[in-house]
């Protein structure tokens, strides 16, 4: 190749980045980040939020996720019979977590929530030195912690109880129906001489019940 | 070392030379007591001849073990230039290191501001001490040698290499008279141990066992070997022209007050520096640029270390300080190499106005005379050798911004193109260089461009 | 040279090697040719040699499982030929048995089916006869199983690297 | 000394699956003969973690994301291509207006991609301040795609039936006013600073040449395909979404520095691409509709009826094509992705053995070639 075209195309190469370096002050285009910071955009999907008040426990945003990164326990029903849990609209929740280390952040967890109640915000710099740091409490905003894990446990044996109360009460309800119906059957049966079927029979949970996953 | 007697040993040492001084004035004293950093009398440099004098003077106390071995071998009488050393030495090494920490900083700088980038900002003001942390931070690190690696050789090579760059310093002038030994076979020294250098990273590149190092070594060696010949012949052209081999002769004869062949004095300007002394030199100084970026291993031709290709090369698989030996290696080449060049063909300390090359050196100039009015013979003196070292740094430091103005920009060479510029492009221009050169002498007489003849004063 | 219908490749298929082509399927949102796997090298040779078809391009080779088909016609090898002078392409299928799904290698005739051709081996399990180096390409070399067979079970662990399902 | 007394040894060098010069973690042994290499042997499948089967386990809506993550910096194209096959085998109608916002975003990828390719490309030959360059003006269309669907790289924003957010006129300006910056003036500075380098262009130029027809055997595709003068551009030969509306020209190599099909010629169709996408942009702005950019009903879910389809769409790096397989269900079959890297980048050991490269050759064929790994091992 000529020498002179490749001299003149190094020359060409070498006024360009002097023109870079004597005009870098125009040029700049880094920030100094910890103390600068860029603009995020409004639509930036980032770290995850939830307005708990708005939430109703539907499961829908961790049925679209992907990766299966959302975790929910809670109790469904408007009064929310879950002491210390946290109150949203028809629900009380004790856990509602986004595992960070799995999370891939593609944002499909925002659409079909019904209140649009969880939203990726403009946070991104979630870090930490140990995985099981990184799963985040939506409730609290923080880091889902061992004492949030023993809040859950006792939350779920509660949520156990509640349900198994609510069962006897039913159950003890429909028995006292069915004795009292026994009872009313009893009175036609000595009429009739034929033993009253005592049938209990379970009905299933309502509207409560335990995060699956 | 006891404290007492050491603060007194120190108390004695600074009030006999405060005695010595006052007797003899401080510019007497240093002449008298410093041989290597005083030529012409007036610059020479206190400190050398007060550590001089403090070796000369002094002997080790009987109560320091071997106390009568170091008295006897090192000791005034039987190494009487030990002062001399050491201050050499120590400026030598610490100028290397200064430089080097200084030199990755504004590479970090230069192609930082080439990149629309700031570079390093936290470390000190614009990050200036970035370097020194990250020096720190190499110090405290792992020191680890491959387990299949060929530990004595691994260990010494990083060492070689330093000390092949080191030495090339010996000959080599930071100003008027401020060299630590002008060797009369100076760019003879230069040129030879040049080649240490090539030794300590063929060692380091075979030592590491690994195959990547292997790659760097073969190229290294090849590329050394091959760049010092257009080297080697910029260096004779030189050598032809100017009848010496010592830098500082070669410098002299530059600028200053010149002295032709019928012994007439003139006047030197910048067209006398060896750069415009005929056509070729301008020629045979690119070419001598060129090959001087493939002897310090700089782009375009950092084969050795091609980041993309052998992922740093022959010292992939060194950490800490051996890493930061061979670091600073490079960073001493790439200054000695510009030095050299400065020394060659730009002028050396001489700045180019005759004025201003002239203060203190005893020479009646407007501008000597007028200083020597204001400021006294001394400090015009200590002044005209600041402004020597001044204008041979800031001319070395700008061949030094060309090398990474070009590292920042071009891309790298291939190895066969490496090697068919060096045999099929320099050699032969530097070859047509040197045949020139010596023409033009001849037919000339010795005279230079401009019409006169300049021999060595 | 020219673009060609669905209709007129198969005649030309049909002209040369009037047995290869068992079965056609037009109404699908792809018209497909199943061919039979004893012909397919043949049919492959003349897909790319004929200068009407002109098939240069093999774009994609997919291997897939259907265990509840009838015996003999499990896996399907589903190749995408394009021919870049005449812009047409064409949906070549071949059936296979699950117990020993072969069927010739075409790298011969178009060489990036080296690596489709491994990588369905390795994925589904389809044994390419006669190509040169037929070895897992995108699993480990000693992985167990073709992970895409409908029913393969991803082990526990692999070389102690535990599996973790989340 | 006689020949038989020197005695050579070859080498074998295993260059990844850790080295700058793969792209990523892409492994080659080479047996070498000094620098020369002799032979070379490519290994994949490191960053493999089975999209197909991925797939396989989650709906149609929800491969979406897994999509992106194949070619991580064209995600725009490998959306488009799956969202494509998915509505080819459906039927949804696109909404118009997001088919302009699908070739504005694609075409903004594409250059996005293509300025990758530039920057490694430069840093693989040795140049490192072209990298700088193109990774900030790379840096300028991910702040635009930021601002329209909140990611930079794994956008998941061209969806099934239409993109997940409306452009609005704020980007549509940003986007403008990036391709005023960009199209002259930056690109001639790119062309002087590197295209044109003369050392550049002794690295390149002759070097890993792939003939046309050799090229097609193998499947390459795409920018590297047209570098070997083959004109052949889904854009143009199979028109998907609204691309037979737009003018374009199609760069193919010419062999302008060395042989047609050289490294030079594949790196200098993508120089010349982004020129010819940010005219598509900027005809695709000046014709955008108002209207929907969404098929609601489709962003819901899809159940497409049993059957199978192959869509193939033109990504940075060559055909992307997806392979759908339906039963009627929610969840997809089967989905084959044909990923252009995979077929690009195993010419590689062709192009070893073919003729005389040297160990930085390799570098500079790997670069030419312009892989992710992410699309070479799912």
């Amino acid at each position: 190749m000529n020498i002179f075209k490749v001299a003149r195309s190094i020359v060409t190469g070498m006024g360009i980045t002097l023109k870079y370096f004597l005009n870098h002050k125009k040029t700049l285009c880094t920030i100094q980040y910890p103390r600068e910071k860029d603009l995020i955009p409004a639509r930036h999907r980032g770290i995850h939020y939830l307005e708990t008040e708005k939430c109703v426990m539907c499961w829908k945003c961790s049925d679209i996720c992907p990766v299966d990164c959302i975790y929910i326990e809670g109790v469904r029903g408007a009064d929310g019979p879950l002491p210390g849990g946290y109150r949203g609209q028809k629900a009380t929740l004790s856990k509602f977590t986004v595992d960070y280390t799995v999370c891939i952040f593609c944002g499909l967890c925002e659409e079909p929530c019904p209140p649009k109640c969880i939203w990726l915000g403009p946070e991104f710099d979630y870090h930490s030195t140990d995985r099981t740091m990184m799963e985040k409490n939506l409730l609290t905003d923080e880091v889902y912690t061992e004492s949030d894990e023993v809040f859950v446990e006792w939350a779920r044996g509660e949520n156990d109880r509640l349900q198994e109360e609510k069962k006897k009460k039913k159950e003890a309800e429909k028995a006292a129906k069915a004795a009292e119906k026994a009872a009313a059957a009893a009175a036609e049966a000595e009429k009739t001489t034929e033993e009253a079927p005592a049938d209990a029979g379970e009905q299933g949970p309502d509207s409560e019940g335990e995060a699956a996953e | 070392m006891n404290l007492a007697v050491f603060t007194t040993f120190l108390g004695q040492a600074g009030q006999a030379i405060e005695e010595k001084v006052i007797e003899k004035g401080i510019v007497d004293f240093a002449a008298d007591y410093s041989t290597k950093w005083d030529g012409g009398g007036e610059g020479g440099l206190f400190l050398a001849g007060a550590v001089r004098w403090l070796v000369e003077t002094y002997t080790v106390p009987d109560w320091v073990p071997l106390s009568s071995v170091i008295n006897g071998t090192l000791g005034a009488e039987t190494f009487p230039e030990l002062g001399g050393l050491l201050i050499t030495i120590g400026m030598v090494f610490g100028f290397v290191n200064i430089f080097a920490i200084g030199a990755v900083w504004s590479e970090r700088k230069v192609s930082a501001h080439m990149q629309c980038r700031l570079g390093p900002m936290e470390v000190g003001p614009h990050g200036l001490l970035q370097t020194v942390a990250d020096g720190l931070k190499l110090l405290t690190k792992e020191d680890i040698i491959p387990r299949l690696a060929d530990k004595t050789l691994f260990a010494i090579a990083p060492a070689v290499v330093f000390a092949g760059v080191l030495m090339r310093f010996v000959p080599l002038p930071f100003g008027d008279q401020l060299i630590a030994s002008d060797l009369d076979l100076g760019l003879f020294f230069v040129a030879a141990v040049g080649a240490v250098e090539v030794l300590g990273v063929i060692m380091a590149g075979w030592a590491s066992n690994n195959k990547w190092s292997l790659f760097a070594t073969i190229r290294t060696a090849t590329q050394m070997v091959s760049y010092e010949i257009p080297i080697g012949i910029a260096f004779v052209t030189v050598i032809l022209c100017c009848g010496s081999f010592s830098l500082v002769d070669v410098v002299n004869m530059q600028g200053g007050t010149l002295t032709d062949i019928d012994g007439e004095a003139h006047n030197g300007w910048a067209w006398h520096w060896n750069l415009f002394r005929n056509p070729f030199m301008l020629i045979l100084a690119i070419t001598y640029f060129i090959a001087s970026l493939a002897e310090c291993k700089r782009a375009p031709f950092d084969l050795p270390e091609a980041e993309s290709e052998l992922v740093s090369g022959f010292h992939t698989e060194y950490t800490g300080m051996r890493f930061a030996l061979f670091f600073l290696a490079e960073y001493a080449a790439m200054y000695l190499v510009a030095a050299v060049a400065v020394v060659l063909f730009l002028g050396g300390w001489w700045s180019g106005i005759y004025w201003v090359d002239e203060i203190g050196m005893g020479t009646d100039t407007w501008l000597a005379s007028w200083l020597d009015g204001v400021l006294g013979p001394t400090l015009t003196a200590v002044l005209g050798v600041l402004i020597k070292v001044k204008v041979f740094l800031t001319k070395a430091f700008i061949l030094v911004f060309i090398q990474m103005w070009v590292r920042w920009t071009l891309p790298r060479v291939r190895l066969d193109q490496m090697m068919y510029v060096c045999w099929k492009v320099l050699l032969p221009a530097s070859l047509v260089c040197l045949i020139g050169s010596c023409l033009w002498e001849l037919a000339t007489g010795g005279a230079s461009f401009f019409g006169f003849g300049i021999v060595v004063k | 040279m020219a673009r060609l219908e669905i209709g007129q490749i198969i005649a030309v298929l049909k002209e040369k090697l009037p047995e290869a082509v068992s079965e056609e399927v037009l109404d699908g949102v792809d018209p497909v040719i199943v061919v039979k796997a004893e012909q397919w090298a043949a049919v492959a040779e003349l897909c790319r040699d004929d200068s009407r078809l002109g098939f240069d391009l093999l774009s994609c080779i997919t291997g897939v499982d259907y265990p509840e088909r009838e015996e003999g016609a499990e896996i399907e090898v589903i190749y995408n030929l394009d021919s870049t002078a005449n812009l047409h392409e064409l949906t070549v299928k071949v059936k296979l048995p699950r117990s020993d799904p072969r069927v010739a290698s075409v790298e011969g005739t178009w060489a990036t089916a080296d690596w489709h051709e491994r990588e369905t081996y390795d994925l589904v399990g389809v044994i390419f006869e006669g190509h040169h180096n037929l070895v897992r390409i995108l699993c480990a070399d000693d992985w167990v199983g073709h992970p895409l067979r409908k029913d393969y079970e991803p082990p526990d662990s692999f070389h102690g690297i535990k599996n973790v399902i989340y | 000394m006689t020949e038989a007394k020197i005695r050579t040894e070859e080498m074998l060098l295993n260059m990844g699956p850790q080295h700058p010069s793969t792209h990523g973690v892409f492994r080659v042994v080479v047996r070498t003969d000094g620098e020369l290499i002799l032979e070379s042997q490519s290994h994949i499948g490191y960053l493999h973690r089975c999209f197909e089967k991925c797939a396989e386990g989650n709906n149609y809506l929800q491969v979406v994301p897994y999509t992106d993550r194949m070619d991580y910096l064209c995600a725009m194209m490998n959306n488009w291509g799956y969202a494509a096959s998915i509505e080819k085998l459906t039927g949804i109608e696109v909404p118009e207006r997001a088919e302009y916002i699908r070739v504005i975003v694609a075409e903004l990828n594409r250059v996005a991609s293509h300025l990758l390719a530039f920057g490694t490309y430069g840093l693989d030959i040795g140049a490192i301040t072209p990298f700088l360059y193109a990774f900030r003006d790379r840096e300028r269309i991910l702040k635009i795609f930021e601002k329209l669907c909140g990611q930079r790289l794994n956008y998941s924003y061209v969806r099934i039936g239409g993109v997940t957010f409306d452009m609005t006129d704020e980007i549509l300006s940003d986007i403008e006013a990036f391709c005023d910056y960009f199209d002259p003036k930056i690109i001639d500075e790119y062309d002087n600073l590197l295209s044109y380098n003369g050392i550049f262009i002794s690295r390149t130029a002759n070097v890993g040449v792939i003939p046309a027809d050799l090229a097609i055997s193998y499947g390459v595709t795409g920018p590297s395909l047209r570098g070997s003068g083959v004109p052949r551009d889904l854009r143009r030969d199979a028109p998907y979404g609204i691309y037979d509306r737009l003018e374009f020209d199609v760069p193919v190599g010419s062999g302008e520095m060395g042989q047609v099909g050289d490294c030079w010629d594949r790196y200098m169709v993508r120089m010349r691409e982004m020129r010819q996408s940010i005219r598509l942009v900027r005809q695709a702005i000046k014709d955008i509709p108002d209207g929907p950019f969404c098929d609601k009903k489709a962003f819901r879910g899809v159940k497409p009826k049993a059957g199978e389809t192959y869509k193939k769409v033109e990504g940075a790096r060559g055909e992307v094509g997806f392979y759908v397989v339906s039963d009627g269900t929610n969840i997809p079959y089967r989905v084959k992705a044909r990923a252009p890297s995979f077929c690009n980048i195993s010419i590689l050991d062709k192009l070893t053995s073919m003729s005389d490269v040297m160990l930085a050759d390799l570098v500079a064929i790997i670069g030419s070639l312009d892989i992710v790994l992410g699309e070479v091992d799912r």
